[in-house]
């Protein structure tokens, strides 16, 4: 960035424009040059000049104005270019023609734009009487089925879950020690036999919460580990924990972190 | 001065914006000093106006120390009708809130819409049954076999959509919606 | 058989109730099938009645395929007076292009809007989504299904168009600018 050649602080009214577009159309019309026949050179310097007096002036230059920037110095260096030579007389397309387009496109909804804000003026002074509560049992503000858009579904949805969250805040957290995966080793070798099944989801579900299920998960693949429970899955996608033959010592639970 | 006709219109647009009534004085108000005595004649002919008639189905009347235009007692049951009528396209928060339950959830029973809203689902989910925007799509193999809810075609015909996956996720309307 | 008179006085009721404007079908709707030809009359008879006209202060519109009653755009300094309204409009120059790129353009995705004003539109669009002045209408399919927008019947109320071909032709428009 180049050394600013005005005081800190210092404001300067410089035109807003919408966009690179509009810029162009201004500098179009300050040149007094036809869209369909733009000087690309001088309206390119141009172009690059005014980005360099917001850039003097500390002023954000968003993407779109550098990309517009870059687009207009590949058509400077594109008219330097000799033309193709023409078919059976008809001219050569005009490198323009893409800029042109684009330019008379936007200056058309530009208008149509102007127009709805003349119309946008006026309609502002019209009242209409304030919706009447409608008798009836109905409660709360509605909408009209036909105009329940995706934006109001989906943001009727992230009230619901914003609400739910609201209403419903997580547990406290309970410290992690207690629920170690050693003490859930330690109470399925007591509770596990070899000729009961022992229903391993249903126990799981009966966890205090994700942390114990996750311990005790855990203290499940270790007993596996050790070879003294036998899992097996039944068709209907229980998990059943039988006990092995193996007796277990001391040294299998010191085996277990804690 | 303003002219007797843009006195009268002023008078009447008040009116009938305003659903309260309106002391007098603070009508004449809206007026230049200059224009307040011919402001109150210009209020005595518009209120002349909406005097109850034959064919009329509006009128004026005097109450709490204000004046206010009112329908016409006797056509009751007409707006009754017009109010029914009016309330069967229309959705409550509590149904659209329902309704993107359902959307975004499917399949989904009454007791996991419950779960989420706090809030007994049958009645709304009966007025989306109806407007058919949901329908069963099966039972739940729990304990009482609720039905399962999802949404029909129509739904999607209604929010531009070919499947239910095209359905936004929370996420993907914030990214879009966001600038740079 | 219900009366001339009743029959208008009833629409006039129902009318000056309704905030928003309603289809005339629903109107003759409230009444019994063998007095909808004549409250078809009545209904023509009563919007008369409404149409702008000096030292009048209402007038019926045509708007969004309904018919309403509204006050006349002449009337706004009293009324803004009155009820304290801002009579500065909310919507940014950016935000009317935008507008008017979705208005002729719909249904049309963002990265087409952007190509169109060289703008990246998200911040403008959550606007008017906001502003219910434009709506999802559903998804382009193409790569990335992009959400596709369109004009609202809030819209069309604003800015007092029936439907969108309403619109004044672009070419037209131009011409207008051209010889301005």
């Amino acid at each position: 960035m180049s050394e600013s050649l005005l005081p800190p602080g210092w404001k300067v009214h410089l035109p807003v424009f919408e966009g690179p577009l509009d810029l162009l159309l201004h500098l179009v019309k300050v040149n007094q040059v036809e869209i369909t026949d733009i000087p690309v050179a001088t309206i390119c310097d141009q172009f690059h000049e005014y980005l360099r007096l917001m850039e003097e002036l500390n002023l954000d230059i968003a993407g779109e104005y550098i990309y517009e920037a870059s687009l207009l110095i590949h058509l400077k260096s594109k008219m330097l270019l000799p033309r193709p030579a023409t078919v059976e007389g008809e001219p050569a397309e005009d490198p323009r023609q893409e800029l042109v387009e684009r330019l008379l496109e936007y200056r058309r909804l530009k208008a149509a734009a102007q127009t709805l804000a003349e119309t946008d003026r006026l309609r502002l002074g019209v009242f209409t009487r304030k919706p009447q509560p409608r008798p009836g049992p109905e409660e709360g503000e509605e909408i009209e089925l036909g105009e329940v858009s995706l934006f109001d579904l989906l943001g009727a949805f992230k009230q619901v879950l914003v609400r739910y969250d609201r209403e419903h805040p997580p547990p406290f957290l309970v410290s992690p020690e207690v629920w170690s995966v050693r003490a859930q080793f330690e109470r399925y070798l007591g509770e596990l036999s070899p000729s009961r099944p022992f229903d391993l989801l249903a126990d799981l579900r009966r966890r205090s919460g994700r942390a114990e299920a996750i311990a005790a998960f855990l203290a499940v693949l270790e007993l596996a580990r050790l070879n003294l429970v036998r899992l097996h899955q039944t068709e209907a996608g229980e998990v059943l924990l039988y006990r092995t033959t193996r007796d277990w010592s001391r040294a299998d639970i010191e085996a277990v972190g804690a | 001065m303003t002219g007797r006709p843009e006195l009268e219109a002023a008078l009447e647009a008040v009116l009938f914006v305003a659903a309260d009534p309106v002391p007098r004085q603070r009508l004449l108000d809206l007026f230049d000093e200059g224009d307040r005595e011919e402001a109150a004649q210009a209020l005595e002919a518009v209120l002349a106006r909406y005097a109850p008639a034959e064919g009329r189905g509006v009128a004026a009347e005097e109450v709490a120390g204000g004046v206010r235009l009112v329908t016409r007692p006797e056509l009751a049951p007409y707006l009754r009708r017009f109010f029914e009528a009016a309330g069967e396209s229309k959705l409550s928060v509590a149904a659209l809130e329902t309704l993107a339950i359902v959307a975004y959830r499917q399949p989904i029973t009454a007791p996991e819409i419950q779960e989420l809203r706090s809030v007994n689902p049958a009645a709304v989910l009966k007025t989306l049954l109806e407007r058919r925007m949901v329908r069963i799509t099966g039972r739940k193999e729990v304990v009482g076999k609720p039905f399962l809810y999802g949404t029909t075609r129509e739904f999607l015909m209604h929010f531009g959509l070919n499947h239910v996956r095209d359905l936004p996720p929370l996420e993907e309307l914030e990214e879009a919606l966001r600038d740079g």
